[in-house]
Parts: C-alpha cells; structure tokens; sequence
C-alpha cells in the first residue's frame, strides 16, 4: 500500500475548504447542466445552467413558513443535512490526495455521514405531521435501506484492493498501480456504485427530480413543508451529496489529475481536473436520464438489489484476484 | 437409648391418641411427637456421623448414619404433617366428611404408619425391614380411603392388591438373598436369626452367588420398587396421593417412597459386593428412565393437580434411581439430599394443594385459576414450592439434581444424562402450563388470607430447604458419612 | 473482587429488605442498595480492566457437594461492567418508575437477585458456581416477567415461553459443561482448561455445540430467539432494559468463556457456526423490527439484530485466531466487546425511554403515538440520542463498534482459509444490510413515536416523566456519547479482555489517546477531529444563513393539497412506514392482510368503510415452534389412555415387567 | 421316614402346584376358596416333612403356623366374604379359562428355566422343587391380573403369598422365626383389611366387580 506523505496543515485545511467551496458551487451547477442537457436532448431550449444558483438566492430572500406540529427536529434537519455533506467532502481527496480529514477519517465515515443525512431529512419529513412527509420518509428510507449496503460494499471492495479503508490511499494506490482501475473489481464495483449513486441523488430511473406529482415524488414529498432559506439549505445539501458522489466516483476510478505532490499549483490543475471529470459524468447520467423512463417504487428494489449483487460480487473477485 | 425413643414416642402418641376421643389438641400432640421424633433424629445422626453405629434389642436395632438420616427426614415431614392435621380433621368433622370416630382412627393409624417406617429404617435385619414395609401398606389401606367415598375407596383397593402383590416379589427376593447369605456363610443349610442382618450380609457380599443374586436383585427391585412407584409399578401412585387426605399424600409422596427406596439402596450395597456394580446399574437405569418418561408423557395433559404432583413423584423416585445407578458416594449423598429436599417440598405442596382444594372444592386444573390474585399467601406457597420442585436454585434440588448429574456423567453415564435432561425439561413446561392455569391471572374476587398457621409452617419449610440448597455446613458432613454406609 | 462480593452482599441484602419492608420503603431501600452494589461492581471491574492481578475465591461452606469458586478476570469483568452500568440506571429509574405490579413484595425481592445473578455468572469460576447463577438469574428474571401476569395474558405467555426455553437451554449447557469434565480432574473451570486438551476432537466439539445451543438462545440468536420478543417487550421496563442489556450479554459471554477460554479456540468450524447463527440473527431481527409496530417489540427485534452482528463479531475472531490471524482477530473481538457495551447502553436508554413513554401516553402502539416530542422534550431528546446511537451516526458509540468490526473484518481478507474468508465476507454483507434495515425502523420508531401530530387521546395528554427517570435514561446515554467521542479510552480494556478470552496474545494496540488507530494496519478514525468538523460547518452554515436570510419565520397549517385541515389520522402509521419494506421482503415476513370493505347500501361502489389489519408473525415460530408444541401436546393426549383406571391393565404392567426380567435372566 | 421323604415331599409341593391351577380352572368362587384352602393345608405338610426330615423344632412351629393360617383362618375369613356376596361367579375372566390354563403351563416352563440358577447353588430333594414354587407364584399372579371378582383377585394375592411360602421351605426351611411371624401377621391383616374394604366397596358401590372401579383415571 502507499503512504501517504505528510504535507504542511496550513496546504491541507486550504486544500479541504478549496474541496468544499468547488462542490458547494459545482453541485448546482451540475443539476442546471444536467436539466439543460436533457433539455437540448429533447429539442427544448431549456433553462441556464446557473438556473439552480439564482432559485437558491431567490429561496434565501423568502420567508420560513413551518407547519404548526413541527419541533426542533424539523429546524435543526436542514443544517445537519448540509454539515455532513460538508463534512465529508473535506474528508474525501477530490482535488488533492491530502484533505485535511483525509488522515483521520476514511471512507465508511463519508458513507455512514450521508446515511446521517438521509436519516434527519426523513425525520424531518415525518416531523410535519402531514401525509406526503410520511410517504416520501418512508419511501426515500426503503430505498435508502437499499442503496446504502450496496454502496458500503462497494467501497468495502475497492478497500480491499488497497487492502485499507482509507480514501487518499485507495486514490493513491489507483496512482501508483493504473492496472487497478481496469481490473474486473473496480468495474463491478464502478457499476454498482454508479446504481446507488443514483439511487441516493434520486435522479431517474428510481426518482424524478422534476416531478411533483404527489403519488410519484420521493424527494420533493419529504421536503414539501420546507420554504425561503430551510429549502434552500435541503437543496445545496442535495445538490452537494450529488457532487460529491460524481467527485468520488471520479477520483476512485479516475483519479488523474488529481493533486498529490502537495503543492498549490497542483491543486489548481486538480479543480480543474475535477470540473472536467464531474461535468462529463453529469452530462453522461443526463443522456441516460433521457432515454429512461422513471420505474414503479416496487421495481426499484430490483435495481438496487442488482447493484448489491454487484458490489459483493466485487469484493469476492478482490479476494479471489489478489 | 435414643434408638428405643425413636421407636417408643410415636408409638406411645399412637395409644394416647386411641385412649381418648378426639380433640383438636390430639393433632396437636401428634405435632410434638412428631417434633420428638425430628430432634432424636438429629440427635443420632451426631452420634453416628463419625461412621460408628449404635446398636439395641440385643442387635435387632441398628443405626447407623444413614438410618439416622432417614430419621431425621420421617421426623421432618411427619411434624409438618401433624401440623395440619388438627385443621385437616377439624374442617372434615365441620363439613361432615368425617366423623369423630373416624378421626380418632386416623390419628391412630398416622402413628402407627410413623412407627412402622421408623421401624423400617431402624432395623437390623432386612427381612423385618420388609415386614415393617408391608405393614406401612396396611396401615396407610385405611387412611388411604380415610374419605369413604367411592373414589378413596377405589384408590385404597388398587394401592393395597398393587403394593402388596408388589412387595410379596420383594420377599421372595429377600429370601433369595438369605438363601445365598446361607450358602455363601460356610455353615451349611443351618440358618440362623443374624444371617439377614445388614453387618453379617455385607460381611459375606463378595460371597454370595451370582446367579441367584442376580434374581434376587431383579425381585427386589420390582418389588420394592412398587412402593417407591417405579415405573411401570407406579400405577397405584397416583390414585392413592390424589385420595388420600393432604397430611397423608404429605407423608406418603414424602417419606413412604423413599423409605422403600432406602430399602433398596440398602440390598444395592449388597449386590454390588455380589455382581459388581453392572447389573444393579443396568436395572437402576432402566426403571429409573422408564419413570421419567411415563412422568413426562402423563404430566403433559395433566388435569388433576394432585395427581400432578404425585406424577412429580414418579419422576423425583425415577431421578433417584438414576442416581442409585451412579452409586458412588458423590451420586449416594446427593440421592439423600434429594430424598430430603423432595420430602419437604413435596409435603408442603401436598398439604398447601389441600388447602387449595379445601378453599376451591376441586381438583380438576381448569376449574382453578389466578390463585396469586385470590388467595396471595397460599398461591405463593405453592408457587415457590413448585419452583422448588422444579429443581431451581436456590432450593435443595438444584444442588441434588446437579451433583447427581455429575455423578452420573462420571460413571459414564452421560447419555442418561441427556435423557433426563430432555424429559426434566419437558416437564418443566408441562409445569410451567398448568402453574400458569392454577397461580397467575387476575381476581374476580378480593384476596382471602389463608390462616398464618397453615401457611408459617409451609413457609419456614420452604425458607430451609432453600437454607440447605444453599449453604453446605453442616448437612454435608452428614449425606458423606451416611452415604459411606452404602457407598465405596 | 471483594469489592464485588461486597456487591454481592449488598444485593443480597436489597433483596431481603425487599421481602420484608412494607410497600413505599421497599422500594427505595432495595433500590438504593442496588445502586450501590452497582457502583461496587463497577469499580471491581475497572481495577480488573486496568490489569489488577486475577483474584479468586474458593468457598466450601455455600453450596452443597460442590463448594462455590469465583474468579473474576478481564474477560468476564467487561461483563460485569456491563451489568453494573444497567442496573445502576435501572435502580435510578424504579425510584421514579414503580407503580402497582413492580412495587409488589415479590417483585422488589426479585430485581436484586436478578442483578445478582447478573453479577455473579461472568465470575463464577465452576461448573456448579456457573449453573446455580444461571438458573438463579432464569428464575428470577421468569418470575419478573410475570409481574405484570393479573391484567396481560401475554405476560403469562411470555413467561410460559421464556420459562420453558430457558430451562432447555439451561439443561444444554450443563450437558455440555458436563462432557467437558468427563476425563477433567474436577468441576473447577481451572482444571477443565487443564484437562480440555486431553479430550477427545468428538467430546470437545459436542461440548461446544451443546454449550453453544443453550448460550444462544439466551443471547436471543435465531433460531432460538422465539422467546425473546414474547419476553423483553412484557417484561416491566426495567427488567427489559436490565434483559436487553445484560442478560443477553451473558450468553455471548458464555459461548467466548467455553469455545474461547476453556477449549482454547477450538476448531474453525465452532466459529463458522457462530458466525452463521450470528448473520441470519440479524437480518432476521432488523428485518422484524422494520416490520413492528410496537414500541418495545421493535426494541426487542433490533436487541436480536445487534446480538447477531456481536456474534458475528464473535464468531470472525474466533474463526481468524484459529487461522493465526491474532492482529485482525483481536480486532474484531474488541469491535464485538465494544458493540455489546455499546449495545447495553442505548438498547437500555431506549427500553427506558419506551417505559417512559408507556407511562406518559398509556401506549406502546406506534400507531397510537405522535406528537411526543413537543409533550416530553427532555424524553424525546435522550431517545433521540439513544436511536442515532444505534443507527450507527459518526462519532457516537454505535458507530465505533461498527467501524471497528468492518476494519476488523476487513484486514482478515489477507490470504486465510477459503471458510474464514466466506464467513468474513457474509459478516460484511450482513453488518451492511442490517445497518441499512435499522435505520429505517427507528426512523420508524423515532418519526411515528414522537414526531408529527398525537395519534391518540392518551399521547395527546401525555406529560413529562419524573426527573428520576429522565436521569436514568441520561446516565445511560453518557456512555453512547462517550464510546463515540472517546473510544480509545475504553478500547485498551476491551483489548486486554479479548487477549484474554480468546487467549490471542495479539497485544497490538488498537487506541491512541482518544481514537481508533490501527497500529498494524492502515487505518484511524479520530471521533474528536470529525466532531469538531461538524461543529465548525454547522456555527458557518448557521452563520451564513441568518447573515443571508432577509425575512422572519412564520407557524402556518402545514400544506394539504389545498384541504383545510391535517387531521392526525392523514399520517403515515408505522405500519404504512413500513410496508414498502415489507412489500419487497414478503416471502420472508409472509403477512397476513386483510382488508375488509364494507359497501354503501345503494351501490356497492361506495365504501361506507374499510377495515384494514396487517399482522407480522414471527417466521420460526410459526414454523418451527407451534407444530412442535401442538405435537407435543396431541402426544399428550395419547397417552393419556395408558392409565385408564383398571387395576388389570396396572397389574398387567407389573406382571409383563417380571416376566421380562425372568425372560432376560433365565 | 427317610426313604419316604422325598416322594411325600414331592406329592405334597405338587399338590400345592395343582391347587393353584385348579383356582384357574374353577369359576365358582366357593370352590376357589377351598382349592386355596386344600392348597394351605398342602403347603402345611411340606413344611412338616422338611422339619421332620431336619429335625428343627422352630420349622415345626412354623409347619403349625401356616396350618392355622391359610389353611383355615384366611379361608374363613374369605368364605364369610363370599356368603355376604350371594351368587358371586367369576362370570367372565379377561382371558378365558381355557387360554388360562395354557398360558399357566407356559408360566411352569419358564419358572423351571428361572429355577435352574437357583438349583445349582445347592441340589437337593428339596430345592429341586422350587420351581413349583415360582411357577405357583406366577400363576397367582396372572389370576390376579386375569380375573375380575374383588375375591378371586384375594385369592391370587394369597396363591402368591404360598408361592413364596413354599420357596422358602424348600430353600431355606423358612426363614428367622421372627420374619415368618411377621410376614404371616402381615397376610393375616392384609386379607382382614382386603375383607373389610370388599364390605365397604359393596356398601358404597355396590358392586364387587372390579370393572366397576374404574373412577380414577387420567
């Protein structure tokens, strides 16, 4: 396995705030150049890419409607949601392999960090006492119960290919050995990741973004009593979980580009890197998104419990193969 | 000295008790003779726990630490029997089940049936042994169907042609065992009185033949082991406890069965010097797994809770024997402990049941219910007694039950281990069924107090079989030297 | 140790003054005493853990035949920590707690001997020391789950099941105890280790497997868990948070004093089966509690789940230290040790607060709840706590456990036997599953209990606990808190009472200060740095938004598709919550629904009303336990005929008996 | 009588042998009762020929003993039973008479074959005639099992009893006097108490058909 090399502090909270800033920013961004993919896809004109970013300051100038039953659960949801994608953004080695978090914390953190996100959204769903809060809770926490084994595997079998659960050594290890990346492990474990990347960023076929059909929504029923600058929060968290999915399934599999002497040109060369990286993967999901067509909540199981196969069959070629 | 008072105080209540009409004040005084009796048992196993035995009757009696032991369990239950007695007697005369007469009757007849299991275990010679044995029989016949009706009257009919015919194949066993003492004793076909006697057997053990012994042994085991209720010689067990009236179920599920298993740990020690110790563990095992199962199989749709416990019965003598199969000393102390500790918990839960039934006026499960709710003290009496009865720690069972397992285990018995295991098991839900039926629900009625004199006692039994459960000083040193008398 | 036998004594002396003192004082007297017996526990174990010589004491006078031996080493301290830890809490909590049933005679004569028991059976160092506790503390705790017998009938079938598969388990491992003394010098667990070697591979491994039987089934392992669900939800609460948390602990102490310490590690295949029982334990238990709607049933289902992967902890150790993996298998011995402290902890804060929640809203139906969180906030928020504990959030005690069994599990990959490597691989499949699992259903416990609107009268009134109560429940959320920021406070013991137990001479430190290092592998987690991460993004995010946010907040009616009123009965229920779930896991759970519809008079295609029931019965049970009952009791029936009342077929039975022996003599 | 012994030892333990399958064959309970008494008074003569042979006074006593007893206090003591019970037939044994009769002469065979054992220890004129003693033993034991009248089920008791009686004699020259006192004590009273509980049962039940009692059962 590789080591990492120890860098200065000072490069490494500014290479995790860097990290943070680029997602925060490029998450929104992804969803208005995913829509307006989709849009030119289907001959629309569609709407600017930095749709997103505008409807978040338009949401932070509203007002904070909540429902008379809510309690403190229902306030203190939306902060959480965002600080733990924050959180583990700083952790994970997007635009460097030497995050500030990088060395004290590893990828079943990340994983167990957005499942504490989910976990308080779903709360705050049930917390407004209405029906549709309930159903998108419960629908978004059966696929969550889902997706979240399947994405623990998966990055249970790329650790054990770098024989550790530490994201800047797998990053690292897929540096230092190019042959990894092509390897039978990584590619099921791309798929399956890929799957539940979906699933968590509830982008079709499991749940359609843009619908607000009661009977359909996941997402959107769980956030409906949300209003003015609470949305807006659930919503950059949304968007920065989907960032952060992109970026890692990035740098896992991809991880050109990506800085790892340390220093601050290299980070440069990274965001861009990265930017590059994500953009093509939103643009990729997006076609895809076009040609779907969204499934019934009881097939969506299947879907998931095929990415799970996957990822276990990742992990038993990674023990046969090494 | 103490030897002949443990014969003459029960006796002398016997003939106090026919002089006068009865009174109240006659149970009463069965209780202090009982109490007697108790305290001169304790006193002979002191003098005898050194292994010394005393003598008396020109050697017609004689105590060593293992009749002592008995003693002292007759003279256990037998007070706690006696205690009851005059409430028995009294609410029977109230309600017209009984008359004086007949009270006065039982009265005589509970000492004389006392005076005969101590003569039992007092005797030198077996063969009176098994004369005092049969003469529990007759005189338990009456007090058996001390009720008259039809039902008590049924039961004392198959208690008396069963146990009798029973015991008459323990006779001939006996006799073959005087024949081979005879033949084995050097001088010819010349008996004499002392061949029969426990010293002059053990003396010639090694000596007598195989063959014979071996039937003999068969014989006794049949025979005795009726009156221990042995399956499949148990069948008069439950008709008679379930009759009988709730002192008499006490003394007889208390100490009638054990002394006639005390009859046969006694001609095991025999036939081991005979046959070595094969055969009579192969025998042992047999009845000994065969009570368990038909105790088993019988309790799971029990529906009579007297006939529960004398089911219970069976099992606790099949236990025995799987303990008498063991036979190392270890397994002969804990079948004592186990002998005391079923004699004060089966009596407290016969006489406590016979007040259920006094209260309920049935005996039928299903028409009991939630006596926890209802009668608080009286539930709870037989509740702990059945958990007792159970084998649960803190009571004297669990310290018999374990060691006799291991007992067991160490003689390479580990398979019936298992089985009684399974069966002890299987009886502890058939238990658990019924005890939910009879003790837990809610009342319908407020709580009925039992009177404190009926229930103090049961409970002071109860708190010592726990105190013996527990701690070791100074029973231990007891079970080991009377269990060296028939024990390598 | 003589602080614990201090211990002992003081409770010993609880219970006494429980029989004896009249109502109001028995209580308080018997609960204090045990608050200090737990306290003298607590701190007998901590100089154990931190490497005081191993004590032991040899008593001829208790006991009967046998004497009594009592040791009291690291493995088994860890144990008695545990308990100590509960009881303490539970003590707190009767002071506020007893009403009617509990502050019965019995019952506080009861609760300390349990506690006792509880105390005593990691130190009971004999066979016979071992049984007597063993049987002590299934009394006692039978008899206490009858306390509520007068007014619930399950409460008399719970006991009824809990007594009978107790006893069972109680008859296997004496079995089992017993096969290991055959050629043993004595009853002493020093001389069985002394002489286990010598037994033959069969005698050692039926030993085990009978051991095994009876400890599972305490620990609640399926499938000899039937009891469990019927037991811990009857139960008075603080018997449940006391079973849950300690009593279950002791079967997994038993299968490591046995299979680890006594025959010293065994052969791979005892593991492979321990793990076995341990993964389908629990996804069969989370899957349930997804799929209950009562409180303390759900409690009861996830204490199934957890036991499983501890078991699947257990069972991957036991497997790599015989494979001579010591560092991986001290690894995931000290996560299963950490998960079962864990595990005592918010398993009893969540029993207690459910308790408070029975007592405040008269309900532990989830379909009755709601709304409770505004009602009981100090409540609420301990239970909040205690769930995101064991939905396993970054830096609580639930998350350190099972990060440690993942690294655990995962370092064990490196080249050992294809069995080990199977049993790791399902350990990870089953820890990612059930993780996923129990998050939906205390989402469901939490959300559907506590937030929205009251789904009832009884949770609409309901009022806050007394403080004693809340206290209790606090104590014991100290720790969830504690075992995630701090692990590597606690984490040295734990390591020690694995080398121990499992005799892994491994020693290679898993802690540094505060957190989790791996020194061997690649590997840390450092619960103060992410903690303080997350403070940091929260003060920035709520920061940044007052500093952004231009308008106020307003309470409205919350939206209903332009209807006026959200009545409570336009809620999810907890059973609706769940039925995505059990939808797609149908074949396992095999509900029976029935919905019925009751037609307008005029047209049959208006309903006037629907009646909709959906009941989940326990798989096993229905399968595998009720047949054998009714077996069992048809058996019964039959026989019953062999004794028909005549004295021929009685004397028949006598004569055929002689005429066999003559037969087999002659 | 020397020369004579053995063969009067013969006639008389056959005798007792014979009586005891008669009781098999008889159904009127009267005759039972006399066949047991014939049966006492043979087992009387045994034990007078063996003490005449040994010379020993105390089997004497004892010969006398057994004279009194079975031979004409239990019969007595049966024959008033029957007169209280008019009429009384052994109407319908569970086996019926002649299968008795066969299976009683298995029963024989296997009592010389059990017999055998014993024999060897110590063959003489007298112990070659223990079987007859088991095989009386166990043929009052199947007609203990086999017949339904509270007398006749008094009769088989009693047949055992003599069973083990003759045993004794022809082993032992019967046992210490004080075991024979008491176990002939214990006949005397358990017939006496069989008697009176047969008044009791018919006053209450009305009825001395065993069949009848069939009250208590699980």
């Amino acid at each position: 396995m590789i080591a990492v090399a120890t860098s200065p502090i000072a490069y490494r909270v500014a290479a995790s705030l860097l990290q943070v800033a680029v997602v925060l920013v490029l998450g929104p961004l992804l969803l208005g150049l995913m829509s307006k993919t989709r849009a030119r896809a289907e001959g629309r004109r569609g709407a600017p890419v930095v749709q997103p970013l505008r409807d978040l300051r338009k949401l932070m100038g509203k007002e904070r409607l909540r429902s008379e039953h809510t309690s403190l659960v229902f306030v203190v949801a939306p902060f959480v949601v965002l600080a733990t994608t924050v959180v583990a953004i700083a952790i994970a080695p997007l635009i460097t392999t030497h995050p500030a978090l990088g060395t004290s914390a590893d990828v079943l953190v990340v994983v167990f960090l957005l499942l504490t996100a989910s976990v308080a959204l779903a709360l705050a769903g049930l917390d407004a006492g209405t029906a549709f809060g309930g159903m998108g809770s419960s629908r978004s926490m059966t696929i969550g119960a889902l997706a979240e084994p399947a994405l623990l595997v998966a990055v249970i079998a790329l650790s054990v290919q770098a024989s550790t659960s530490n994201l800047p050594d797998i990053v690292a290890g897929t540096l230092a050995h190019p042959a990894w990346s092509s390897s039978p492990t990584r590619l099921l474990a791309l798929v399956a990741l890929m799957i539940v990347v979906i699933a968590e960023t509830g982008r079709l076929p499991i749940d359609n973004p843009d619908t607000h059909l009661e009977l359909t929504m996941i997402h959107e029923a769980m956030i409906l009593e949300y209003s003015g600058p609470d949305l807006a929060l659930v919503t950059l968290g949304a968007a920065a979980r989907l960032g952060l999915l992109f970026a890692l399934v990035a740098n896992l599999f991809f991880p050109w580009g990506i800085g790892s002497q340390g220093s601050y040109l290299g980070l440069a060369l990274g965001v861009a890197a990265l930017v590059a990286k994500m953009c093509l993967i939103a643009v990729g999901v997006a076609v895809m998104e076009v040609h779907t067509a969204k499934v019934r909540l009881f097939r969506v199981p299947e879907l998931l419990a095929g990415g799970f196969v996957l990822a276990v069959l990742a992990v038993v070629t990674g023990l046969v193969t090494r | 000295m103490l030897c002949y008072a443990a014969l003459a105080v029960p006796f002398l209540a016997g003939v106090l008790a026919a002089a006068r009409p009865w009174h109240p004040r006659t149970g009463w005084m069965m209780a202090v003779a009982a109490g007697l009796v108790l305290a001169l048992g304790i006193a002979l196993s002191a003098s005898t726990a050194g292994g010394v035995a005393i003598t008396a009757l020109h050697g017609a009696i004689r105590v060593d630490a293992l009749s002592a032991f008995m003693v002292v369990v007759i003279g256990a239950v037998a007070l706690l029997a006696a205690l009851q007695t005059s409430r028995v007697m009294s609410y029977e005369i109230a309600s017209s089940v009984t008359t004086p007469r007949l009270a006065r009757q039982y009265a005589v007849l509970f000492q004389v049936f006392v005076t005969c299991m101590l003569a039992a275990v007092l005797a030198a010679n077996l063969g009176v042994l098994w004369v005092a044995v049969e003469a529990t029989t007759i005189a338990t016949t009456f007090l058996v169907s001390h009720r008259r009706t039809d039902r008590s009257l049924e039961a004392s009919w198959k208690y008396v042609v069963l146990c009798s015919v029973g015991i008459a194949l323990a006779f001939l066993g006996t006799v073959l065992v005087y024949f081979a003492a005879i033949h084995a004793g050097g001088h010819g076909a010349h008996h004499h009185a002392a061949t029969l006697d426990w010293t002059s057997l053990m003396a010639v053990s090694h000596r007598l033949d195989p063959g014979v012994m071996r039937l003999a042994m068969a014989l006794l085991i049949l025979g005795y082991g009726t009156k221990v209720g042995l399956a499949p010689m148990h069948s008069w067990l439950p008709d008679a406890h379930s009759q009988a009236p709730a002192p008499i179920s006490a003394l007889m599920s208390g100490v009638l069965l054990t002394v006639a298993f005390y009859a046969l740990l006694r001609f095991k020690a025999v036939a081991d010097g005979a046959l070595g110790p094969a055969f009579p563990r192969a025998m042992f095992v047999v009845v000994g797994i065969g009570s368990l199962l038909v105790a088993a199989s019988l309790l799971i749709a029990q529906r009579d809770y007297k006939r529960m416990l004398a089911y219970s019965s069976v099992e606790h003598m099949g236990l025995l024997a799987l303990g008498a199969a063991a036979g190392s000393t270890l397994a002969i102390a804990a079948v004592l402990l186990h002998i005391l500790g079923h004699g004060i918990t089966k009596s407290v839960l016969f006489l406590s049941s016979g007040e259920i039934d006094h209260a309920e006026g049935t005996t039928e499960i299903a028409k009991v219910t939630s006596l926890l709710a209802r009668r608080p003290a009286l539930g709870g009496v037989f509740g702990v007694g059945l958990l007792s009865l159970l084998g649960l720690p803190p009571f004297a069972l669990f310290a018999s039950e374990f060691n006799m397992a291991r007992a067991e285990v160490d003689a390479g018995l580990w398979w019936v281990v298992a089985v009684s295991l399974g069966c002890l098991a299987v009886i502890f839900g058939a238990f658990a069924l019924h005890a939910r039926q009879l003790l837990l629900g809610d009342g319908v009625a407020d709580p009925v107090a039992a009177p404190r004199s009926v229930i103090a006692p049961l409970v002071v039994a109860l708190a010592a079989c726990a105190a013996i459960g527990v701690v070791a000083w100074p029973l231990q040193h007891l079970l080991t030297a009377a269990a060296h008398v028939v024990a390598p | 140790m003589s602080l614990l036998l201090v211990a002992l004594g003081l409770c010993a002396i609880a219970s006494l003054l429980g029989a004896l003192l009249p109502a109001p004082a028995r209580v308080t007297s018997s609960s204090v005493l045990v608050l200090a017996a737990s306290c003298c526990a607590a701190a007998s174990s901590v100089s154990a853990l931190r490497g005081a010589h191993v004590t032991s004491v040899h008593s001829t006078a208790l006991l009967p035949l046998t004497g009594m031996t009592m040791t009291l080493d690291p493995l088994g301290a860890v144990f008695v920590a545990i308990t100590a830890m509960v009881a303490a809490a539970v003590s707190i909590y009767n002071l506020g707690y007893v009403t009617g049933a509990l502050g019965s005679r019995s019952a506080s004569c009861l609760l300390p001997v349990f506690v006792l028991s509880l105390l005593a059976v990691p130190v009971a160092a004999s066979v016979a020391t071992l049984m007597f506790f063993w049987e002590l503390m299934a009394m006692s705790s039978m008899l206490l789950i009858a306390v509520e017998h007068r007014h619930r009938a399950e409460a008399r079938d719970a006991t009824l099941w809990y007594g009978t598969m107790t006893q069972l388990g109680a008859g296997s491992i004496l079995l089992g105890l017993l096969v290991l003394t055959i050629h043993g010098g004595g009853q002493s667990f020093a001389s069985i280790a002394a002489h286990a070697g010598a037994l033959p591979r069969v005698a050692r491994s039926t030993a085990f497997l009978l051991v095994l039987l009876g400890f599972a089934s305490k620990a609640g392992a399926v499938p000899l868990h039937a009891w469990l669900p019927k037991a811990h939800p009857e139960a008075p609460t603080p018997v449940s948070a006391l079973m849950s948390g300690a009593m279950v602990a002791t079967g997994v102490y038993g299968i490591l004093r046995v299979g680890g310490d006594l025959l010293g590690g065994g052969t791979l295949w005892w593991w492979v089966a321990v793990a076995a029982i341990g993964v389908v334990s629990a996804l069969f238990g989370a899957l349930h509690a997804t799929a209950s709607s009562d409180l303390k049933g759900l409690l009861a289902y996830s204490t199934i789940d957890v036991v499983g992967l501890v078991l699947v902890g257990v069972g991957a150790a036991g497997a790599l230290s015989v494979t001579g993996r010591r560092g991986a298998a001290e690894l995931t011995m000290v996560a299963a040790l950490l998960l079962l402290v864990a595990h005592a902890a918010f398993k009893g804060a969540l029993f207690l607060g459910a308790g408070a929640v029975d007592r405040a809203a008269g309900t532990r139906d989830l379909n009755l709840l709601g709304g409770l969180a505004r009602r009981l906030p100090v409540t609420s928020g301990l239970f909040a706590l205690a769930t995101l504990t064991i939905v396993a959030v970054p830096t609580l005690a639930g998350f350190s456990g099972e990060w440690l069994l993942l690294q655990g599990l995962l370092h064990g990959f490196g080249g050992t036997s294809t069995p080990t490597l199977i049993t790791l691989l399902i350990g990870v499949v089953a820890l990612a599953l059930s993780g996923g699992l129990t998050a939906v259903a205390f989402v469901k416990a939490f959300g559907i209990g506590f937030l929205g609107q009251a789904r009832s009268a009884g949770a609409s009134r309901a009022v806050e606990v007394p403080r004693a109560m809340q206290l209790a429940t606090g104590l014991l959320c100290v720790p969830c808190v504690l075992l995630g920021v701090a692990p590597g406070l606690i984490v040295p013991w734990l390591s020690r009472a694995a080398n121990e137990g499992l005799h892994l001479r491994a020693r290679r430190p898993v802690a540094e200060g505060t957190s989790l290092v791996l020194s061997r592998f690649q590997g840390a987690f450092e619960p103060l740095l992410v903690l303080a991460a997350l403070a940091a993004a929260l003060a920035a995010i709520w920061i940044v938004t007052s500093l952004a946010a231009r308008r106020g907040r307003r309470r409205v009616a919350a939206w209903g598709c332009g209807r006026e009123a959200q009545t409570p009965r336009m809620q999810y229920t907890a059973t609706s919550f769940g039925e995505p779930l059990q939808r797609v896991f149908v074949d396992v759970l095999r509900p029976d629904v029935d919905l019925e519809v009751t037609h307008e008079t005029e047209s049959k295609y208006y309903e006037q009303a629907l009646a909709y029931e959906n009941r989940v019965e326990d798989a096993v049970e229905r399968s595998v336990y009720r047949p054998v009952i009714a077996g069992f009791r048809r058996y019964g029936d039959a026989v019953r005929g062999l004794q028909n009342g005549s004295i021929h077929r009685y004397l028949a039975f006598g004569f055929i008996a002689l005429l066999v022996v003559l037969v087999v003599l002659a | 009588m020397g020369t004579a012994y053995a063969p009067v030892l013969d006639l008389a333990a056959g005798a007792v042998l014979v009586c005891a399958v008669l009781t098999l064959w008889r159904r009127d309970v009267r005759a039972i009762v006399t066949m047991l008494a014939l049966q006492g008074v043979a087992l009387a003569a045994v034990a007078g020929v063996l003490a005449s042979h040994q010379r020993d006074a105390g089997l004497a006593v004892t010969a006398a003993l057994v004279l009194a007893v079975k031979g004409f206090v239990v019969p007595g003591l049966l024959r008033r039973v029957v007169r209280a019970d008019p009429g009384s037939r052994e109407t319908a044994p569970l086996v019926n008479v002649p299968a008795s009769l066969v299976f009683a002469s298995a029963l024989i065979v296997l009592s010389y074959v059990v017999s055998a054992k014993v024999i060897a220890v110590s063959p003489s004129a007298a112990s070659r005639l223990v079987p007859i003693g088991i095989a009386t033993v166990l043929v009052g034991y199947f007609m203990l099992v086999t017949r339904r009248r509270a007398v006749s089920q008094i009769v088989g008791l009693l047949l055992v009893d003599n069973g083990i009686a003759l045993v004794t004699f022809l082993l032992t020259a019967g046992v210490p006097l004080i075991v024979e006192l008491g176990a002939a004590l214990d006949v005397l009273l358990v017939v006496v108490v069989l008697q009176v509980l047969v008044v009791h049962i018919r006053d209450q039940i009305g009825t001395s058909e065993l069949d009848q009692l069939r009250e208590l059962r699980d």
